[in-house]
């Protein structure tokens, strides 16, 4: 509400908490991600119900091929990283780095989708599509939800990095910015589960 | 404005040091690390299967830990409703998951 | 003051009638609150208990909720502020204590009930096996230790433990049969629940659909005969043998072709649907059309045997809409009544 | 035009109460026609079919068109004010919530135009609800629409935490908010925790519907029971979301009235927080027959029963309030005060039902339906109507009639009583609920004759209110600040109805009660907290409206994507590209909103002290 006080150029150390409205974004994005966290719990917990039921597709086993996952992971892990750099850039004022640490997020995002993607495709050539059974279902749901969250992650950076170009870093954009980085660190935290649950508790048998 | 200086106890009222990268690549090689061993367990095999899904489980929520403490701020201070938000999401997940395992294929 | 004159007035009738419900406790056959075996009866206990409790939960409520609305309403023009007070420790320890007492006292005869009507006697030697298979808009009884199957009408030997395995063909139901026993839930796929009662006296009961299966939901009725154990084993004896086609060929012949591509009698015809083996004799048509002889003839839903029949076969969707049997065959009013007839003529005797 | 863009949550309460209002006319007369067909044995006022889509709508509309919508009312026009806030957090959210809602709403009732009408009950258990068994449209409406008023509604919840978490005015710490705060606060809480279970099960509903997916349904491997866990892991503590509101309401009428500080106000915060938490833990309950086994059925049944203590001290907390205390019975005081034994008897039967053994008796029967009417009519649609009359004038500066308010609390009050009393008992003689037609010679005909005649009662009970609103509408405006001049809140000392900014200075809060403090120090208002300066107010906005209409679309679009033919000889059908059109519009909304930046505008401070002239 205090946006028009503070002076362009002379940013506080944090500016995404400068203004009323940049904190009340950021506790209202912390707790948008609690209700996330009951989303995706839900979504495990109806893959973690109807995983053995496989009817006449492949197993997860059988399936997953746990090198390439590996390395999708790897990248989000990465992509996060960078991210956490781009937010230290804000904190920093160095608005520049802070532009080309959310590039390389959004390219790392990008190879992500491009993985997971290609995955999805061998996946349905294996006979194992999304109305196969019970257990295709709810893994593409799983894992789709997931994947539709990096797409819409990296359509929201992508649109923050061409408003930091054109208004620069203010007390507006930078929560906007800060949010954005919290909501990549849960996806990739979602994916850790994804990772732990789907993939490498499906190679147990 | 007035009416948010009660908030000031929900913000960081000190300025600290320009942080470094150093404890952010830590927390990423470590998750690697865990991720990695994770990894391993699966790979490679002929251990006791409920093992295997401790470490699973143990490693994830490890991860879990050192992002959010680190990549998330939620060490930090002024994250108090952001840790009640983000806990009873995980205690209702927590029942979730129970749910799902225990009941439904009874 | 007029207003809540009134007020008593209308309700004077209502709780007088509410007196006469409570001494009548509802249809001996029917009630859940006139059990007329042990597992029902265990559940009543439960639930005079409970209603105990509430009672004196209500009384309590209400008398202080009275008391204060008569003692401290506000005079016209009182001005004065009431001492503002800010709680009371002593009044609350009171207040949540004694409601955790009372709810230990219903909370330990519940868990112990959980665990006595949750006995599995699929395996005991001594009890009377049933699978029911529910289905949209009817019932099918399987006795598969003594291989054979029955619809609508759920036949029992007194005294005995009977050992239900309860699942469905389709969607959701729930087999209840009040003054006998509580509810069990027919889950499809893998999910078999199990259940038990018995029945110490001779008689019939009526059982319910208490899960929304869609539009004939509310009719989907069965009913549970008790018969001493002679009558059952003659009963069960009786329904393995084997019955002959109605005696007019053309009748037989649309019978056969009609009727029994869905539905057996004796060995003849398909499983999928009711079995109409001893139809005659059951107790209803449909599980809702009710049989009873001509001159007793009371509600609607009543008639003979026969009259029933045609009723059903003739228009299977004017008494259970959206049934399955709707538009599945095309018969002539001659060979409809040929129908009724031959099916209310088959019948089991072993009363 | 104002009303379509406007972000003022004044405005937006009332937008909710009309549209509020509205659905809870229709479900009323939704209910109205199932009581007259239950009228007599075998009724045939309306077919099989109907009977169930009358159901099945009359609780979804009941549900989450009307008792939450008219929630959200009150929350919006209430909640920034007793808060001493001149706006929620996210005003623009706020405005989006209630169009997602309404668009959602609609969607819903659209099904009643096209003729296929969701007809599974509220609770669209599968695989009744799959395709397999229900073919045509009905209960993709119910899923669509519910999805979206449930974003609309999550979006709600979280304004509302942000707002009571960080818009506090100096001075109002946690324990002196009041308590109809602290029950929206926990609310909130609920919605944003039990809202996204709803938004998982009905998406693979969904997906099971549109798309072939195999969740629910067994042939493909689904399990049915997991829609039930889904579903009431969501619909428990959606009871809570109802009935903590209608708590919070009942504790400000009954100390207003009775000129009496709260009793136990700490332990009414503590039970408040209680509930809520243990509400997530009973799903279950309503599976007692499932068939969950004895270990599962014993947890729940005590978890259950747990929730009666934090609700009994409530229940004496209030009796204590009035204790000692000089009670004026206004129509709101009288809808008040009645709710307590009402709730009580509601309450203890849900007690009752929480003895597994003996719910497999009552599970399903009519007792169920008297127990959930007497807790959500008898609690918080009393609730609702007190609230309402209480707040009335703050709302609109107009006072309902009294005459009339208490003509609408004794015949929708006996009406209430009529009609659901009864159905305990018919409940325990063995009427399952969900019939369309009961046999005669059964019992039932007397007990179903009266229910009836008490619920035609209600409606002309609901008659009376709607006549007092325009009686009321047409008389001139201009109450005091404090209408029921023995007000505690901040909401009291602001003009009614309040300015746009709400409060000119924002006031300094000295203790619970903040208002009843200054009076009793002999004060007549608040301390302000701050000087008069201009005050900043964000911009009305239209894309709200439009993004609610894009997700109108896009249900449309996908819903009848299998029944229109190819588009353009593309993979895609008609239908899909009408919904890619209509998440289209609202994306492009979401866009245009992060692009073009809010700047708000000014009220200045000459405006401000005109305003503050005109009242003294
Ligand atoms: C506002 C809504 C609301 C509220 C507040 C409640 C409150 C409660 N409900 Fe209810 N319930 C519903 C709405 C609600 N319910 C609905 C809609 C359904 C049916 C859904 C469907 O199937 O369609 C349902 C169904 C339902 C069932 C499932 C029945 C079945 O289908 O078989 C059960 C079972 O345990 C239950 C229990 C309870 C309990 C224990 C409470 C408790 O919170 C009540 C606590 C209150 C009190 C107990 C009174 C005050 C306390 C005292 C005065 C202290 C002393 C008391 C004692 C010691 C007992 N409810
Ligand atoms: C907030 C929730 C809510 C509310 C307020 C109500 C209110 C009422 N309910 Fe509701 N009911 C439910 C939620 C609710 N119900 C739910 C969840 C179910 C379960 C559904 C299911 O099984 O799936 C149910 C089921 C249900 C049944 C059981 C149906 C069955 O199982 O077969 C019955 C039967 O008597 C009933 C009756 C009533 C009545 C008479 C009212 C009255 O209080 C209504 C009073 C209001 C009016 C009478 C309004 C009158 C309107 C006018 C006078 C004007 C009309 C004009 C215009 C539209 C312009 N309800
Ligand atoms: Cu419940």
């Amino acid at each position: 509400m205090s946006a028009h006080t503070h002076v362009e150029g002379q940013l506080p150390h944090e500016p995404e908490k400068a203004t009323l409205e940049g904190r009340n974004k950021v506790l209202g994005f912390w707790l948008f991600l609690g209700g996330e966290t009951v989303l995706f719990g839900t979504l495990f917990a109806a893959f973690l119900a109807l995983r053995h039921q496989v009817l006449d597709g492949p197993t997860a086993n059988h399936l997953f091929d746990l090198k390439l996952v590996a390395f999708a992971t790897a990248i989000l892990l990465t992509s996060s990283l960078t991210s956490v750099f781009a937010i230290q850039a804000m904190h920093q004022q160095k608005v520049k780095s802070l532009i080309n640490w959310l590039i390389v997020t959004v390219l790392l995002g990008v190879g992500f989708l491009i993985l997971e993607i290609y995955e999805f495709v061998h996946y349905v050539g294996e006979g194992h599509g999304f109305t196969t059974s019970a257990f295709s279902s709810s893994f593409y749901t799983l894992v789709g939800f997931h994947g539709a969250h990096v797409l819409f992650g990296i359509m929201w950076i992508t649109l923050l990095i061409i408003q930091l170009k054109r208004k620069g870093l203010t007390v507006v954009t930078a929560p906007k910015v800060y949010v954005a980085g919290m909501y990549w660190h849960f996806i990739d935290v979602v994916w850790v589960f994804i990772f732990t649950v789907v993939y490498l508790m499906g190679k147990v048998v | 404005m007035a009416s948010n200086n009660h908030s000031a106890t929900e913000q960081n009222t000190k300025r600290h040091k320009v942080e470094g990268p150093k404890k952010h690549i830590v927390a990423f090689i470590f998750s690697i690390l865990l991720t990695f061993i994770a990894f391993a367990t699966v790979i490679g095999g002929e251990i006791n299967k409920d093992f295997i899904y401790i470490i699973l489980l143990g490693t994830a929520v490890l991860q879990v830990f050192v992002q959010m403490a680190f990549w998330m701020h939620m060490k930090d201070r002024g994250h108090r409703f952001a840790l009640i938000g983000i806990l009873t999401g995980v205690f209702v997940v927590f029942t979730c998951v129970i749910m799902a395992e225990y009941w439904v294929w009874w | 003051m007029m207003k809540r004159w009134q007020f008593v007035k209308r309700l004077a009738p209502l709780m007088a009638m509410m007196v006469l419900v409570l001494a009548a406790c509802g249809r001996e056959d029917l009630s859940t609150l006139n059990p007329q075996g042990p597992v029902a009866e265990e559940q009543f206990g439960l639930m005079k208990l409970a209603i105990l409790i509430m009672g004196l939960v209500i009384v309590v409520v209400f008398a202080i909720s009275f008391y204060v609305i008569i003692r401290f309403r506000r005079r016209p023009g009182d001005k004065t502020i009431p001492k503002q007070v800010e709680g009371s420790h002593k009044l609350e320890i009171i207040w949540t204590v004694i409601p955790i007492i009372l709810l230990i006292i219903l909370a330990v005869p519940t868990v112990q009930s959980v665990f006595n009507l949750a006995k599995d006697y699929r395996d005991d030697p001594d009890a009377v096996k049933v699978i029911v298979t529910s289905h949209q808009y009817w019932w099918e009884f399987e006795y598969p230790e003594l291989g054979i199957k029955t619809a609508q009408e759920l036949v029992i030997p007194t005294g005995k433990t009977i050992s239900i395995e309860a699942k469905t063909a389709d969607v959701l139901h729930s087999f209840w049969i009040p003054s006998l026993a509580g509810k069990i839930d027919t889950n499809p796929g893998g999910n078999v629940n199990f259940m038990y009662f018995s029945a110490p006296k001779e008689g019939v009961y009526l059982g319910k659909c208490a899960e929304l299966c869609g539009p004939s939901h509310g009719l989907m009725d069965f009913k549970v005969k008790s018969v001493n154990p002679a009558s059952f084993e003659r009963w069960a004896a009786a329904l393995q043998e084997p019955v002959a086609l109605p005696s007019d060929p053309a009748i037989a012949a649309a019978f056969e072709s009609k009727c029994l591509t869905c539905h057996a009698v004796g060995d003849m015809g398909g499983p999928a649907f009711p079995n109409l083996t001893g139809i005659g004799s059951r107790e209803s048509v449909g599980g809702i059309l009710v049989n009873v002889d001509a001159d007793d003839k009371k509600y609607n839903h009543e008639d003979t045997v026969y009259n029933n029949l045609y009723k059903w076969i003739k228009d299977p969707g004017a008494v259970k809409p959206g049934n399955l049997m709707v538009d599945q065959y095309d018969l002539t009013d001659k060979e409809i009544e040929g129908i009724a007839k031959y099916l209310s003529e088959l019948t089991l005797d072993y009363e | 035009m104002d009303w379509l863009t406007t972000v003022d949550h004044k405005k937006i309460g009332i937008l909710y109460l009309i549209a509020g209002g509205f659905f809870f006319l229709v479900g009323g007369l939704e209910a109205i026609l199932i009581r007259i067909q239950l009228w007599k044995p075998q009724g045939t006022f309306v077919s099989a079919d109907t009977y169930n889509e009358l159901l099945t709508m009359h609780g979804t509309t009941m549900i989450f068109l009307a008792a939450m919508p008219l929630i959200f009312a009150l929350m919006n026009a209430v909640i920034p004010l007793q808060i001493g806030a001149r706006d929620v957090a996210f005003p623009f959210l706020n405005s989006l919530g209630f169009w997602t809602f309404l668009f959602g709403g609609l969607l819903l009732n659209v099904s009643w135009i096209v003729g296929d009408v969701p007809d599974a009950g509220w609770t669209s258990y599968a695989p009744l609800a799959g395709t397999t068994y229900s073919g045509d449209h009905g209960v993709d409406y119910y899923v669509l629409g519910l999805q979206i008023a449930g974003i609309g509604t999550l979006v709600g919840g979280i304004n509302f935490l942000v707002t009571i978490i960080n818009m506090r005015a100096p001075g109002m710490t946690f324990m002196r908010m009041p308590m109809f705060t602290w029950s929206v606060f926990i609310t909130s809480a609920l919605i944003l925790f039990a809202f996204p279970a709803l938004t998982v099960g009905l998406a693979a509903l969904m997906f099971d519907r549109l798309f072939d997916a195999n969740f629910f349904d067994p042939s493909g491997g689904g399990n049915a029971v997991l829609w039930e866990h889904i579903f009431w892991i969501f619909g428990h503590p959606e009871v809570y979301i109802l009935i903590l509101p209608a708590f919070g309401i009942i504790s400000e009428v009954i100390s207003t009235f009775s000129r009496k500080r709260l009793f136990g106000y700490s332990s009414m915060v503590f039970a408040t927080i209680l509930i809520g938490f243990l509400g997530f833990m009973v799903w279950a309950h309503h599976m007692f027959t499932a068939g969950l086994g004895p270990v599962a059925n014993a947890l729940f049944s005590i978890a259950t029963m747990l929730i009666a203590v934090p609700t009994g001290i409530k229940i004496f907390n209030w009796l204590f309030t009035m204790w000692g205390g000089s009670i004026k019975f206004t129509a709101a005081n009288l809808f008040a005060v009645s709710f307590i034994p009402t709730f009580v008897m509601g309450g203890v039967t849900g007690v009752m039902l929480a003895a597994a053994p003996a719910d497999f008796q009552y599970h399903d029967s009519y007792f169920v339906v008297a127990h959930f009417h007497y807790v959500i009519v008898g609690g918080l649609v009393l609730g609702l109507f007190s609230g309402l009359h209480y707040w009335w004038p703050k709302m609109f500066g107009r006072i309902l009639n009294e005459t009339l308010g208490k003509w609408t609390f004794w015949t929708f009050y006996i009406g209430f009583h009529l009609t659901f009393f009864v159905q305990h008992f018919l409940g325990l003689l063995g009427m399952p609920r969900r019939i369309w037609q009961y046999l005669d010679g059964l019992g039932f005909n007397e007990m179903n004759m009266i229910s009836t005649v008490g619920a035609l009662l209600m409606g002309v009970g609901t008659l009376m209110f709607l006549i007092n609103i325009v009686v009321t509408s047409v008389k001139p405006k201009g109450v005091a600040n404090d209408p029921w001049e023995d007000g505690r809140t901040l909401e009291w000392t602001i003009a009614s109805p309040p300015p746009e900014y709400n409060f000119a200075q924002t006031p300094l809060v000295r203790g619970y009660d903040a208002y009843w403090k200054e009076k009793q120090d002999g004060h007549s208002g608040m301390t302000p907290a701050e000087p008069i300066g201009p005050i900043h107010m964000p911009s009305p906005s239209i894309l709200p409206f439009f993004m609610g209409l894009g997700l109108f679309i896009a249900g449309f679009g996908f819903m009848y994507s299998p029944d229109w033919g190819q588009f353009l000889g593309l993979d895609l059908t008609v239908g899909h590209f009408i919904g890619i059109v209509g998440l289209g519009i609202t994306l492009i909304c979401m866009l245009l909103r992060s692009v073009i930046d809010d700047h708000g505008f000014h009220i200045e401070e000459e405006e401000i002290l005109k305003d503050l002239g005109g009242k003294a």
